[in-house]
């Protein structure tokens, strides 16, 4: 134990640089020195670039081969995606937090009280909430797995209480924390279940154990019902059916920066759980060729579990979209997009596999890229000091910003998953996955919902550029702060060049997916179970 | 190669040239992008090795982009595809020309929008891998609905909104298809590809049953973009509303990659359901020719007229090339170059007494022969052109396609049997006559007559920029290039049909057994009675 | 459940493993029921945490039941995280409670479809 | 039938080209013109550059004529034509190239000839728009003549499609010629439409012999005939004739599809002159002349041909009666003379027919010419009843006599060439063994009488009688050329048909000059000469010249030197009354002409009161009034037209508009789009807002999940 303690240690080491940060931004939010305070976001962003960079330089193969981990690579990729990701999310919160004391204190009307300060607790827990995310990636049991999914939950229900001021975001924050205790429960439940059936807590003795019973008369029930209430639980953290309710209201509620920081981290976490909980059971058989190009039958994850997550998938991507087209207000049918998106990726996951698991990942990046593109818009405008959320704010939003209506423009076509932006790349991806576990009903069901998507995020595009100004959005302004703005500007940019070197970036993602050698015992590769359809 | 690359992506140079530089100089920075795109695309052209030889997409090969889905950015040209980005092309700069006058207010947007909008019109012919195309494809949707949305009529927002959605919901299809395509050949080989070639080569080995829905799947995706009956609807609503430019590049360029993509796509990868569907098809055509010309019949607005007269033309096109036979093929091939150009001069010409008028409905303006002669003989001869007149392009495309319909039942001698014959040609035969009737009919109103002009000079008033009563240089320098191309076409087809036939034969060459498959079982599927009724016209 | 209720009495005879694991899904059905019902927002969270308890008792029945240790560790870690999120939630509630001077979760509804 | 002669076969002579200069010429002065046109000429420059030309392209065809040895086929490049095997039916071939015999030098020579005179007649004619539209109407004319030449030199079928397209252009072109009233614009659409529904024959015609004999080219076509025919295989032959015959009844205005060619008069009248009467509309004699031999596909087709002839002349000769309007008259005395001319190729002596061809090209435009000058004197006057006694006028007698001569010829007058003609018609449709053939010919003669009647109405009115003259008010329903109208918005102006009445003394109609009356005489020396042929036959019993042109060609098989030795089918002896069927046959139709002439004599000059009388005798007897009524209401068949397909099809159209706005994309196409809008309201009510209401709906979604596995566990899923 204690000789695999080191390299475990030393591939936590950008957990570590964001814990350091995160206590320091927190001690550093009460100086009374408002450069110091203004400059907390530029110190997290220090922190996960640097933590970035900690990744290649930690994450080692002999390393990860000594933690044995359940996905020994899967850190390589993830890490510096949430990192990456939360880079953007920061610069999208600069200048919000605290922002009314903050101006009054620079007016002079109050002078600067400690107690009330909340920037240096809202960016620690904005870096643990990261650092939690993070964490997954080296989970190596269940009691891991739940600490670090707590670790992403906790810190985010305060953020959405502090990141901002007035009710809504109360609202937002009692709703979702109540509900999140709620599904953490389910998926603690099935846990319990899981390890009663498998008798043990470490992902790699679980795995085996399963492959025994599939091997004999198949996964016991007690663990199926353990896996599909641990997944009906992360259901949650995904935003996927049917624990996605809590999405719009939440996401309209909360601030945008913190709404685009529910949109991602906590969805990376939610799948890379399942991803890790699904390697369990293992998508033992996924297709197989042969030399002659003869087809082995699909037997991929246990029947009720692929059929539960077929289900999920195509509820929750159904009723994202026909969700989002009856929205007036955008930030709202920005969280229904997310559901939809969540039901999409949930085709990685049944896919399962390499592929499967690579295009999930891919299509996370492209994800946060082009949905963080549309929140820094929303982010960097306001209307009389308040954030904006109908449509008719955007209505002729080029004539005073141009360079935003153009970006909101350039998001909403990468959502519909238009070519050339990444999410084009990233749906087809999703596609290939799904045609090679032969889920050729799910890629119907998805490409019918791009089709129905392109309603409303057409809409996204055609406010902003062709829409006459409306009365509501001649008061719209841009936010003190230029990062929000920049933000943008970088995603927006990064959806078209991200497509140019996808190529790159599809070949992380798939490096990142390989599951650390399984012992199959031949039996188990014989034995074919149920096909999913 | 270069060249390529030059004419596709030299117009996105010009257009970040627009977007930063001055507004004024913009609608030249476009006319000189579209120029060099154009001058690449014929110096490529002017040594293509493969005019007269069956040589699949000569010279080309690609760096690879996505080596693990096998997608790579590798371009070329078959005489088709070269011929129809030429037309494209040629027609680019026309276009930027002709909207000197048109568009007065968001300029930049609008020139930038139109190179970009050329550019991946020109991608999607020149792609040979099948994303590459898809990306070219489905990109022209975005400046297209922006320039309609940005700069069309009072209806324009409705019009584009249903333009995009309906293409976009046929191409999501299209897409599938090919991904399914790309792994079926991942099953055989071990290795996704989306070449061409490759995918035709695999697709053409799945049974026959798979074939049927692969063909189906992508005629959904472009029967849309044809557009062929029923699925036509969103066309007359788009040219009624888009700026005059923007018709004419939708009729002349991304319909034709509608057609294209059945040349392409649908009918050489699934050969077992081209052959089945043909007489399906093929009705749905005929339906669409005799429905659209109908309509064009009863039409007021002029532009309207002219775009249900393309619904048409092409359904007279995809009849020609579910002709599955060398003649129709020529001739529909053929004719979405002719339709390019008549159609696109009509546009034009509508435009410019819309500049001057400000309405399009032939009740209120006509007889205008005696205002704007020069206008009035362009007119009449594009509409010559598009009626067909023989002489002039539109007919060896019209004729050859109703004869590769007429002899298709021909058995054997032929070396490719069909099962449509004299009663798809007759029926079909009967819109050359609607033709000539609707046309004629918009050319009487329009063109003849006695005067008639709308009384209130706020129309003129309201024109930012001054036009001269009849066309100014300008305006002539844009029909003039077409007129000659319409003549030339039609007096000298002989380079142009010499050079399709060998890719003719080539989208051909599965047809003959597979419709021999298909007229040896089909007896009792539904699609028999048609294919029977054809059968009773040889009166044996 | 049955036949894994009964496979739980092949692995070790003996009763209570059933009883626990009854009770511990009684707990859990109790704190969801409680959860739905209740308006107050301290009880409602009292109910998650008898949720929480609920698999709490499940993994330790199974770990009696695997004779295995780590489900009982895993319970400590539960207890922890059990008490963390009380800390937050009590936080929380007072903060709602000075905006509204009421605990029902009834006056946090202005969001959502109209 | 049997085919005693083969078609004498072509052999390609590329040094012939330079009689491509007949196709080349006059597409150049079209071009010219159109420079002319552009440039805005004021002067005659087009008039001349057309008149040079077209001789000059007459002069190739003379010369050409006397270089003929034989059928030749001269290539002059390639045009439509492409091949995607080696088999005889896997290539497609149709180029620009020409096809000489016989029958093609006949038919150019007139075509050319008739051309130059008629464009030096136009030159004056039309000089009042000098600067306007004279340039246009000669590039019109030249268009013409190219096409025209193009139909009748073409090497093939396409090449003939082509001309055949063109002078249909052309026609439109020229009958809209007058642009500004919608009644030219109007009678120019019918006509490219009416032609349109012919040429869609005509195209499946092409169709079908490409089909099942791989070519279309007339040399391959007729060494395949030569061979015995069907050289394909499955597909029924016997329905080429009747597609070619439909395209050949639009064109040369048979029933059906005639309606367009007297609203064609609306065009100036050289043009119905060169286009409407002598030239483009025996366009589809020439194409039956030239595919004779596949006209025996059929046992029915050329009875067909025959039938519709008779009828179509003895239907126009009804009309003509009826008509005031000179040109009218004509136009349907044209189109009872084509009737005459199918009648001829039905009977089976396409010698008759083309004979007949040649004569009425001639008189025929002297006819119309002399219309014209009158219309060109009296201000568009073209009113039978308010012109009377032009000879007596000064300066208009050469019209008038030249005009008498082209009545006496139309009207068969004995010893006339039309005389000639149109006997050697009825004598073999009289000998013919086919009762229903012997039938048509009495039918011919009876209404050979008629046409005497007509034609000779019309000059006892106009030329002969007491002199007396109304002017023409330019500009409204008369038809009338635009050469007195100085400037369009003036005519509204002018005085109405009744004031003009009264202002008649101050009218001073203007005779034609040279050019005009020049080519009037020529005309009717002309219509003489052509004569000479029947002449010969007749008297000196020499051969007749015309027989030998059209026997050296492809319609050799009805051209009747075979007939000679019995062998055609005919009777033995053939007798009309008894009498041997020459003389029988000579006695009758003098009777028919002479009596139509002396009933016009009595009606229409002696007591012109009585025609009127008769008419009001005829219309108050019930059991008679129809035949007067439907005489001048054209038998009302464009009315019958209009409500059999137009309307219908209108009220169709519109149907269909309204229904693909309305309900294939409003129902149909938008429906769609609502309906995920339509559903996503189903579920609005789950996002209400309360936070319990969600964890119940979360609650509800976990335990429908764990409903759903104990429902799958008791019917076991494995």
């Amino acid at each position: 134990m204690i000789e695999a303690m080191s390299p475990r240690l030393i591939l936590l080491a950008p957990e570590m640089i964001l814990f350091v940060a995160a206590v320091t931004v927190a001690i550093l939010g009460l100086s009374k020195n408002h450069g110091i305070r203004a400059s907390l976001p530029f110190i997290t962003c220090a922190a996960l670039i640097a933590s970035i960079a900690a990744v290649p330089l930690t994450w080692t193969n002999e390393n990860s081969q000594a933690a044995n981990l359940l996905l020994p690579t899967l850190g390589r990729f993830v890490k510096p995606l949430l990192a990456g990701v939360g880079v953007l999310l920061v610069l999208l919160s600069v200048g919000s937090v605290d922002r009314r004391m903050e101006e009054s204190v620079a007016r002079g009307r109050m002078a600067f009280d400690p107690q009330r300060v909340v920037r240096g607790e809202f960016y620690a827990f904005f870096l643990l909430s990261i650092m939690g995310a993070m964490l997954l990636c080296n989970a190596q049991d269940l009691i891991w797995l739940f600490l670090a999914i707590e670790l992403v939950s906790l810190p985010t229900y305060i953020m959405v209480a502090i990141g901002g001021s007035g009710n809504r975001n109360q609202e937002a924050a009692v709703k979702y924390f109540f509900l999140g205790a709620m599904s953490t429960a389910v998926f603690l439940y099935g846990f319990a279940l899981l390890y009663g059936s498998t008798g043990s807590l470490q992902f790699l003795e679980i795995r085996s154990a399963l492959a025994t019973q599939s091997a004999g008369s198949g996964i016991e029930t007690l663990a199926t019902i353990g896996i599909i209430l641990i997944l009906l639980g992360l259901c949650f953290k995904i935003t996927a059916v049917p624990m996605q309710f809590y999405a719009p209201d939440v996401y309209e509620g909360a601030p945008t920066h913190v709404t685009a920081f529910l949109a991602f981290v906590p969805k990376t976490a939610g799948f890379t759980a399942m991803v890790l909980i699904l390697s369990c059971v293992g998508w033992s058989g996924h297709t197989l060729i042969d030399t002659d190009g003869i087809r082995i039958p699909y037997t991929g994850l246990p029947t009720p579990i692929a059929a539960i997550l077929w289900m999920i998938a195509i509820l929750t991507m159904t009723l994202g979209n026909i969700g989002a087209l009856l929205q007036s207000s955008v930030k709202r049918m920005l969280a229904y997009s997310s559901i939809a998106h969540s039901g999409y990726l949930i085709l990685g996951l049944i896919a399962g596999a390499t592929a499967g698991v690579e295009a999930l990942f891919f299509y996370l990046l492209a994800y946060g890229v082009m949905t963080t593109a549309s929140f820094a818009v929303l982010a960097s405008i306001e209307r009389r000091g308040e954030e904006i959320n109908s449509f008719s704010d955007l209505a002729g939003l080029r004539l005073r910003h141009p360079v935003m209506a153009w970006m909101l423009a350039i998001s909403a076509a990468s959502l519909v998953g238009m070519p050339p932006f990444i999410g084009f790349f990233g749906k087809i991806y999703l596609f290939i996955a799904a045609f090679e576990a032969d889920q050729f009903g799910l890629v119907l069901a998805a490409v019918l919902n791009s089709a129905i998507s392109g309603l409303y995020y057409l809409k996204l595009a055609i406010v902003p550029l062709v829409a006459p100004p409306s009365a509501r959005s001649e008061e719209v302004t841009s936010v003190p702060s230029r990062w929000p703005f920049i933000a943008a500007v970088v995603c927006g940019v990064g959806t078209i060049f991200l497509s140019a070197i996808a190529g790159t970036l599809v070949g992380a993602a798939k490096s990142s997916a390989q599951a650390s050698p399984i012992v199959l015992t031949a039996s188990q590769a014989a034995l074919p179970t149920a096909s999913t359809h | 190669m270069l060249l390529i690359w030059t004419s596709i992506l030299f117009p996105i140079v010009a257009a970040f040239a627009v977007a930063i530089g001055p507004t004024k100089s913009a609608k030249w920075t476009a006319f000189a992008g579209t120029l060099v795109s154009l001058g690449a695309l014929t110096l490529f052209a002017w040594n293509f090795p493969a005019w007269h030889n069956a040589e699949h997409f000569p010279n080309t090969t690609g760096p690879s982009w996505i080596p693990n889905a096998g997608i790579t950015f590798s371009v070329g040209f078959d005489t088709v595809s070269l011929l129809l980005a030429l037309l494209s092309a040629f027609l680019m700069p026309l276009c930027i020309v002709g909207s000197f006058s048109a568009i007065t207010e968001r300029t930049k947007e609008y020139y930038g929008w139109f190179l970009v909008l050329g550019s991946s019109i020109i991608l999607a012919f020149a792609a040979r891998d099948a994303i590459l195309f898809y990306i070219g494809y489905e990109f022209t949707l975005v400046p297209m609905t922006l320039i309609i949305a940005i700069y069309g009529g009072t209806e324009r927002r409705v019009a584009a909104v249903k333009m995009f959605l309906y293409t976009f919901l046929g191409s999501m299809f299209m897409l599938a298809t090919l991904l399914y395509i790309g792994w079926e050949h991942r099953l055989v080989f071990g290795a996704w590809d989306f070449d061409i070639d490759t995918l035709t080569k695999t697709a053409t080995r799945l049974p026959s049953s798979t074939q049927y829905w692969v063909f189906a799947a992508f005629m959904v995706g472009f029967a849309v973009k044809v557009p062929l009956f029923p699925l036509h609807t969103w066309l007359p609503l788009a040219h009624d509303q888009a700026p005059t430019a923007g018709s004419v590049i939708l009729a002349s360029a991304m319909l034709k990659l509608g057609t294209y993509g059945n040349y392409r796509f649908a009918l050489p990868m699934a050969p077992a359901g081209g052959a089945d569907l043909m007489s399906f098809v093929a009705v749905l055509a005929i339906i669409a020719i005799i429905y659209a010309s109908l309509i064009c019949w009863v039409q007021t607005d002029a532009k309207k007229l002219i775009a249900y007269s393309s619904v048409a033309h092409l359904g007279l096109c995809m009849l020609g090339l579910f002709a599955l036979n060398p003649v129709g093929a020529e001739g529909a091939v053929f004719y979405m170059v002719n339709h390019g150009l008549s159609t696109g001069a009509l546009f034009l010409c509508i435009g410019m007494f819309y500049e001057r008028y400000h309405t399009k409905d032939t009740d209120v303006v006509g007889g205008l022969a005696k205002r704007m002669p020069v206008w009035a003989s362009f007119m009449v001869l594009f509409t010559l052109a598009s009626i067909g007149l023989p002489g002039l392009n539109g007919f060896v495309g019209e004729f050859l396609c109703l004869g590769g319909t007429f002899i298709s039942e021909h058995d054997g001698q032929t070396g490719y049997p069909g099962v449509l014959g004299p009663w798809y040609a007759i029926v079909a035969g009967l819109g050359l006559i609607f033709a000539a009737m609707y046309l004629l009919i918009l050319l009487g109103k329009l063109v003849w007559g006695p005067l008639r002009e709308p009384h209130d000079d706020a129309a003129h008033a309201t024109s930012a920029i001054r036009l001269p009563q009849d066309l100014c240089f300008r305006e002539i320098a844009i029909l003039t290039p077409l007129a000659v191309a319409c003549i030339w076409l039609g007096f000298q087809p002989k380079p142009m049909l010499d050079a399709i036939a060998p890719c003719a034969e080539r989208m051909l060459v599965n047809y003959p057994k597979e419709v021999e498959r298909y007229m040896s079982q089909s007896a009792g599927t539904p699609l028999a009675s048609i294919t029977g009724k054809a059968n009773e016209s040889r009166g044996e | 459940m049955n036949q894994e209720l009964s496979s739980g009495f092949t692995i070790a005879a003996n009763a209570p493993i059933a009883v626990a694991l009854a009770i511990s899904a009684l707990l859990f059905v109790i704190g969801l029921v409680g959860f739905l019902c209740r308006r107050n927002m301290i009880i409602m969270f009292l109910c998650t945490e008898l949720m929480f308890q609920g698999a709490a008792l499940a993994m330790i029945a199974f770990a009696r039941l695997r004779m295995d240790v780590s489900g009982q560790v895993f319970v400590i870690f539960i207890l922890t995280v059990a008490a963390a999120e009380a800390a937050l939630a009590l936080a929380l509630v007072v903060l709602l409670y000075r905006k509204r001077e009421t605990l029902s979760a009834d006056a946090w509804s202005d969001l959502g479809e109209s | 039938m049997t085919q005693l002669t083969s078609i004498p076969q072509a052999i390609i002579a590329p040094e012939l080209s330079w009689v491509g200069l007949a196709l080349l010429l006059p597409l150049l002065a079209a071009v010219a013109c159109a420079l002319c046109c552009a440039l805005r000429v004021k002067g005659k420059a087009a008039a001349i550059i057309t008149i040079l030309a077209l001789a000059a392209s007459f002069g190739i065809i003379v010369k050409a004529y006397f270089a003929y040895t034989g059928p030749v086929q001269v290539p002059i490049f390639q045009w439509l034509s492409f091949q995607w095997g080696t088999g005889q039916f896997q290539s497609f071939t149709a180029n620009c190239g020409m096809y000489i015999d016989t029958l093609t030098l006949y038919w150019m020579l007139f075509v050319t000839g008739l051309g130059t005179l008629i464009s030096i007649y136009a030159s004056e004619y039309m000089e009042g728009d000098c600067g306007a539209g004279y340039s246009r109407f000669f590039f019109g004319i030249c268009i013409f003549l190219f096409s025209m030449s193009a139909l009748v030199l073409g090497d093939n079928l396409i090449m003939l499609y082509l001309g055949w397209e063109g002078v249909g252009l052309a026609s439109y072109l020229l009958i809209g010629y007058d642009y500004a009233r919608p009644a030219a614009v109007a009678a120019g659409k019918k006509a490219f439409i009416m032609n349109r529904i012919g040429d869609l024959g005509l195209a499946l015609g092409i169709f079908m012999l490409w089909a099942n004999y791989g070519t279309v080219q007339y040399s391959e076509l007729f060494a395949a005939m030569n061979k015995g025919g069907q050289t394909s295989v499955n597909w029924d032959l016997s329905v080429i004739p009747f597609l070619l015959m439909l395209g050949a009844f639009g064109k040369s205005a048979q029933i059906p599809l005639f309606t367009w060619l007297p609203d064609a008069m609306e065009g100036p009248t050289p043009v119905s002159a060169l286009i409407h009467a002598a030239t483009m509309v025996t366009a589809g004699v020439y194409l039956i002349a030239r595919m004779y031999p596949f006209f025996e596909l059929h046992p029915e087709a050329l009875a067909t041909v025959a039938w519709v002839g008779g009828l179509t002349a003895l239907l126009a000769a009804t009309i003509g009666m009826a008509q005031y309007d000179i040109k009218r008259v004509f136009a349907y005395s044209t189109i009872s003379q084509l009737g005459y001319m199918f009648l001829g190729l039905g009977v089976g002596t396409t010698f008759g027919a083309c004979y007949h061809t040649l004569t009425h090209a001639f008189f025929k435009a002297l006819l119309f010419l002399t219309a014209g000058a009158i219309m060109h004197g009296f201000a568009g006057q073209l009113d039978l009843r308010k012109l009377s006694g032009l000879r007596h006028l000064p300066g208009w007698r050469i019209v008038s006599w030249t005009m008498l001569v082209g009545c006496l010829w139309l009207s068969a007058f004995p010893y006339t060439a039309a005389f000639f003609s149109k006997d050697a018609i009825l004598l073999k449709a009289l000998t013919s063994v086919r009762a229903d053939f012997r039938f048509l010919g009495w039918l011919g003669l009876f209404t050979a009488a008629l046409t005497a009647y007509y034609t000779f109405r019309v000059w006892f009115r106009v030329c002969a009688g007491p002199l007396h003259f109304e002017p023409g008010a330019e500009g409204h329903d008369e038809p009338h050329d635009t050469h007195d109208t100085h400037d369009k918005h003036d005519t509204h102006g002018k005085p109405a048909p009744a004031l003009a009445a009264k202002s008649t003394h101050a009218f001073h109609p203007h005779a034609p000059r040279w050019a005009i009356n020049g080519v009037l005489l020529i005309l009717a020396v002309g219509a003489l000469v052509v004569g000479i042929p029947g002449y010969n036959e007749t008297f000196a019993h020499k051969d007749n010249w015309a027989q030998q042109m059209i026997a050296g060609s492809s319609a050799m098989e009805g051209a009747g030197l075979a007939e000679d030795h019995g062998s055609q089918a005919s009777q033995e002896h053939p007798t009309v009354l008894g009498m041997d069927a020459h003389t029988g046959l000579t006695v009758v139709g003098c009777t028919a002409s002479i009596g139509g002439i002396l009933v016009a004599w009595y009606l229409h000059l002696r007591s012109r009161k009585s025609a009127d009388q008769l008419r009001a005798a005829l219309l108050r007897r019930w059991w008679i009034r129809w035949v007067p009524i439907c005489m001048e209401n054209k038998w009302y068949v464009d009315e019958i037209y209009h409500a059999c397909f137009r309307l219908p099809m209108w009220l169709g159209a519109q149907i269909l508009s309204f229904g693909d706005r309305h309900f294939l994309d409003g129902v149909m196409v938008d429906g769609l789009a609502k309906l995920p809008v339509a559903v996503g309201k189903v579920f609005k009510p789950l996002y209400g807002g309360a936070l319990q209401g969600y964890a119940a709906t979360m609650a509800g979604g976990i335990a429908l999940v764990v409903a759903w596995l104990s429902w799958v566990w008791l019917r076991g899923f494995n």
